[in-house]
């Protein structure tokens, strides 16, 4: 057990994975003589070679797609997007052929794509975007998004170890700002189990990646209105721990749903609709969202700031959850539904 | 540079040199008529409204997709597409799977998920093609890159139309593979058109073979209707990149004889074009072959004929048995689990 | 005015607009002497010559990519994509380039993409795809879906004078199924705009497409159980009229939002956690989704009917709907909510 | 194909040839020198703290930029990238909106929307770049493909890397400019790394410049540090373009002289290989050609340095002065209006 940075956690965990399993090889623009452009595999090709450790053109179709085939005869890819935005030349491969070849064809693809993520740093539109929403929507794929360092190795090497394409969010804005403790030891974080970041009775928050300890600054805030609010770190979006947010929901009956990508058709209208719909009846308030405005990350930073949402801006938001509850208190008898009926 | 373009194969021992004995000419004819009769009978049932969604055929490259595939390895891997029935064939697929996959019974390779020639045997080295043109030819690539990485002596085969050329992800495929020299051998089933689109409105130069040399590999031009100079130009180039000699870029050239899928009767190729060319025809053009230089025998003939008109018939007959899907299956496979990589693939 | 198939409506609109307007052009596989694979431009190009009629190569990415620069320097290009599936091998172009264009540099790019979309055919995984969804996430782009002819011809010409990239979603389903009279005349109908395609009290169902269909007759089988459903045919899903869905909402105080697409993730999501959050309190039943599973589109015809919503689910779902209100009614007082409290 | 290799240009007669009177060759002299003042001085400003997010320069490259750019006639359209600065200062972009863009101020042509060199000021000709590359090289294409249409004599000029040269962009776009020649020029910056990756690395070939040869045009290498080279066979793509010639690619080479990007220092690069470079510096050849062909004088040469100094000094003042972008504008503009087509391009 040491204490480590979310990027050593995850340079770690792989370099782990790739002394004990052969097969499991990384390809992708610079990540051999110059590790990376966050330097996530430095030292690896001095390590493991060149053709484990492989340079590619500046090609992103062919790297995924590479990984695809390698694969599909017995490889355990691991490719790095330069910067998670650059995935999008490889959307056509992911969607079509790896999300859909086990389905169509009975042929599993157990590809990891590693993808530097977030903003934060005055990235600007390519270099910030979090499009983990968009690849969740697609049947086929697994999309995991962890927080802590902790659950960053375990969640890779479930990801190596998955037998489908699975795309690693890794939020940049933690990469050397987080640390934590991370065992030794080789270990797996189930994909698709949630961890409750905070124990809390009134308001529930669900997010996941960096925005868990923007929640959590924010609940931090809340503790002097008294109002005890719980985060739920999904830890990844496909599959989402469907299970433990109606948990908390149910004790909690009000929920903020939070992400950093932006709002209209985000991941967080697929949670906030599911609860809508499976715990309607224990809700006490409306389902609110919080998350970045429909535009591309601007540039500048007062324009960033406001893009994405803020320590102050969630806490607003859980303030008048927890008031609207105060209110709905107030009108319990008779209830607001009876009256329109 | 200029292309190689190959020369026709006209002898008994040129064959001999490349590979191939008596028994083998046999089996080659054998898919080739296997694979145009499952096409043929695939129309039929089409017709009769057995088969659902469109239907595609291959007709005319035959000799091209039976060339290569006759040129493979056992453990090589390839990515057919939706003309290269022959290659379903060669490597031993059954017929009888391949009209249920037609039919969209259970026992179809996709067991009803995928339709048409959207399917591939994974035991036989295949990988199952998908519509978008040619997202399949950088996945062979892949295929290569781990035979490279593992220092197998291996083989992947991509295959591709001359209209898919035009997509970006050829190019990607192809850049990669050149400068990791990879082994890999590239295959263009330039059949002159991409649906209505003329060669000459899909791309500037004449043969496409000469984007090899925009890669660093090497082009050839082979007649795809002279199934043996297509087995001959495929093994040349698929032991070269065995031997570490990297990619190559095999045009074969035919005619699409049918118009793209069922529905389209092709106006837009002028008459004359199909009228020579079917005189070019791959299957009759072989037969005489083999009738002047292997001394095939009016016996063998009708053997062979009758043996692939009786395989036919079973497996129509076995496929229309398979039933459809039940619907509660819908939702079962999108995820795969871990105990399916306990294949020999995956070790 | 003339009835006329949806399929027919798109085409006149189209060969009205080359007529009147010099700028306008397609572009696409196909398009030239072939008509297109669904006949959308048949003639065009001996009227219009082969350089407004254009069969581009085999080439997605070109075709739209080069239409974003024909209209930045002052065409107005119509792109036709063969099927709205293969719209994936332009997506980086469409997401990266064209949508964020106008935000970032100040640069409209006014082009259109033409997406026969849909099921129904056993088309499979490839042929059948409703891509709208993943598009409509990306904040710049505008997804058009009509379902009626009339709306097609008008929705097709607002697509083509609107400033931004607009992608025009045809479901094929429609084109020589669905007839109806359109007016001769040049018009337009506004991106954006709700329609009512069936007033009712009880129930709402937001949808749009060819599920517009699929809910007329669901909703007349409901007829029978003296359950009136109102219809709201979004037409367009980005931008899409949250206040006509809301306002019908207020007025039924249920709602079934029902779409072709997949569930997770799917635009459905959107919509039904707006009203979550907008319009909760005037809800009286769970916010319900009907809408295909998360699975590639199966070609077999007992798969893929299963796949695609049909009447009965949506009349199902709807029964479900009103039976529940019944129930609410029930314990309207107390309510479950103060229960919880 | 073997590629045409480009002479150099000794001569003032050459040089008068290629249309060029000595007002334009200070002209070029001068916004080389504001080129790569723009960027030293962002350099500078970037470690004040007064940029953010990264910085990026194109030191070596400011040759190419300008040589291409003063090619280029008024209507003309361009996607330059980002080691193309010489692009927006020869196009007459003002060096203070360029630093205003820099540092994330609403005067900046992207209005503090986006960063860098990513901007464009399409008054001037010029269309933004993305960060994705090489997204813009079929954008480019298209606005070739508009001047076709409507039987313009203009030109669409396409920058890319030789590393982006790898994407399947490159290849559709050139394809689609080869099959229908239209009126585009493709120049390649070829300066030997793609961020950490060499050429070797990064493609099978000696000259990209090659690559023209699989979509049926021209293909030229052009040693980008000679500023007339690279002028005149810009000028002999564009006319010829223009006057229907179809496409060209130019592959102009040079050694990208910094690290990628400012975090980067570029250990990756050989040591002699920046010497040997320096040595071939593009600003300071074309400074003793001037003076040794073109007789310019030490005062025309103090007045023209002094003149680039000011401006430089005046800008950044300027672009100081400029505000930050008022976050309630965050979400202005993401959809454009029906008033913003009615430009001089949208008739
Ligand atoms: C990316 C993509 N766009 C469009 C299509 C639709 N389509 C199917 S086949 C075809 C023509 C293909 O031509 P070619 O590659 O020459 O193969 P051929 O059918 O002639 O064998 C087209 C356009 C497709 N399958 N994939
Ligand atoms: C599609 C894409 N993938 C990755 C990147 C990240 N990236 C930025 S510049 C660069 C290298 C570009 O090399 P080259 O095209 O040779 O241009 P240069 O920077 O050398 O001028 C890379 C990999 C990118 N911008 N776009
Ligand atoms: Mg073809
Ligand atoms: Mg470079």
């Amino acid at each position: 057990m040491a204490e480590k940075t979310y990027l050593q956690a995850i340079s770690d965990a792989l370099r782990q994975e790739m002394r004990r399993d052969q097969r499991v090889f990384v390809i992708g623009e610079d990540v051999g003589v110059y590790g990376g452009a966050f330097k996530v595999t430095l030292g690896f090709q001095e390590e493991f070679g060149p053709w484990r450790v492989i340079d590619s053109p500046l090609s992103e179709t062919a790297i995924v797609a590479g990984c695809t085939g390698a694969a599909i005869v017995g490889m355990r890819p691991v490719a790095e997007m330069q910067f998670a935005d650059f995935v999008s030349c490889a959307w056509d491969h992911l969607t079509t052929v790896a999300a859909k070849q086990r389905y169509r064809a009975g042929t599993p693809v157990p590809i990891v794509v590693r993808l530097p993520s977030g903003g934060g740093f005055s990235g600007g539109p390519f270099h910030s975007q979090n499009p983990e929403s968009s690849f969740a929507h697609i049947a086929g794929l697994k999309c995991v998004c962890p927080a802590t360092p902790e659950d960053a190795k375990g969640l890779l090497i479930a990801a190596i170890e998955d037998p489908n394409p699975v795309l690693f969010f890794e939020h940049k804005h933690l990469y050397r700002r987080i640390k934590g403790e991370v065992p030794d030891e080789r270990y797996t974080v189930p994909i698709g189990k949630a961890r409750t970041h905070r124990a809390g009775e009134d308001v529930t928050v669900v997010t996941w990646g960096a925005m868990v300890y923007t929640a959590d600054e924010a609940a931090k805030q809340l503790e002097a209105d008294d109002v005890s609010v719980e985060i739920v770190d999904l830890r990844s979006v496909m599959p989402w721990d469907k299970g433990a947010v109606l948990e908390s929901v149910r004790k909690t009956s009000k929920v903020l749903v939070l992400h950093e990508d932006t709002r209209t058709g985000g991941f967080g209208a697929e949670i906030a609709a599911t609860i809508a719909e499976e715990a309607f009846e224990d809700l006490d308030a409306p389902i609110k969202r919080i998350a970045a405005p429909d535009t591309p990350v601007p540039f500048s930073p007062p324009l960033e700031k406001a893009f994405i949402p803020q320590v102050d801006d969630v806490a607003a938001g859980l303030r008048e959850l927890a008031q609207n509850y105060m209110n709905c208190l107030d009108l319990a008898l008779p209830s607001p539904r009876t009256q329109d009926a | 540079m200029a292309v190689r373009e190959a020369e026709p194969i006209t002898s008994l021992r040129e064959v001999k040199e490349a590979g191939l004995d008596r028994e083998d000419l046999l089996d080659i004819y054998r898919h080739m008529l296997v694979t145009r009769g499952i096409e043929e009978r695939g129309h039929i049932l089409y017709k009769q409204g057995k088969i659902p969604g469109s239907f595609y055929t291959g007709r005319g490259n035959e000799a091209s997709a039976v060339g290569v595939a006759t040129a493979m390895g056992p453990d090589d891997w390839g990515t057919p597409l939706h003309r290269d029935m022959g290659v379903h064939v060669t490597r031993g697929v059954e017929p009888w799977r391949i009209f249920a996959q037609y039919m969209g019974r259970v026992d179809g390779p996709t067991k009803g998920k995928d339709g048409n020639v959207h399917m591939a045997d994974s035991n036989l080295g295949l990988i199952a093609m998908v519509s978008h043109l040619p997202a399949m030819l950088p996945v062979a690539v892949g295929c290569a890159l781990a035979f490279r990485i593992r220092n197998e002596r291996r083989v992947a085969v991509a295959w591709f139309g001359e209209g898919a050329a035009a997509r970006g992800d050829t190019h990607e495929g192809m850049n990669l593979a050149g400068v990791r020299r990879l082994p890999v051998v590239f295959v263009c089933d330039n059949n002159q058109w991409a649906y209505s689109t003329p060669t000459y409105l899909g791309y500037g130069i004449e043969h496409l073979a000469d984007r090899a040399a925009a890669y660093g590999f090497e082009g050839v031009v082979v007649d795809g209707t002279d199934v043996l100079a297509v087995y001959r130009e495929a093994k040349r180039a698929i032991e070269k990149a065995r031997e570490g000699g990297g990619p190559t870029l095999i045009e074969s050239l035919t005619l699409r004889m049918e118009g793209h899928a069922v529905h389209d009767d092709a106006f837009y190729v002028p008459r004359e074009l199909f009228e020579e060319w079917a005189r070019k025809d791959p299957i009759e053009r072989y037969r005489t072959w083999l009738r002047e230089n292997a001394d095939m025998s009016d016996e063998e003939e009708d053997e062979l004929t009758g043996g692939v008109k009786k395989l036919l018939n079973d497996a129509i007959r076995r496929a229309e048995e398979s039933p459809l899907p039940d619907p509660d299956t819908l939702a079962h496979g999108v995820y795969a689990t871990p105990e399916e990589l306990d294949t020999p693939h995956h070790k």
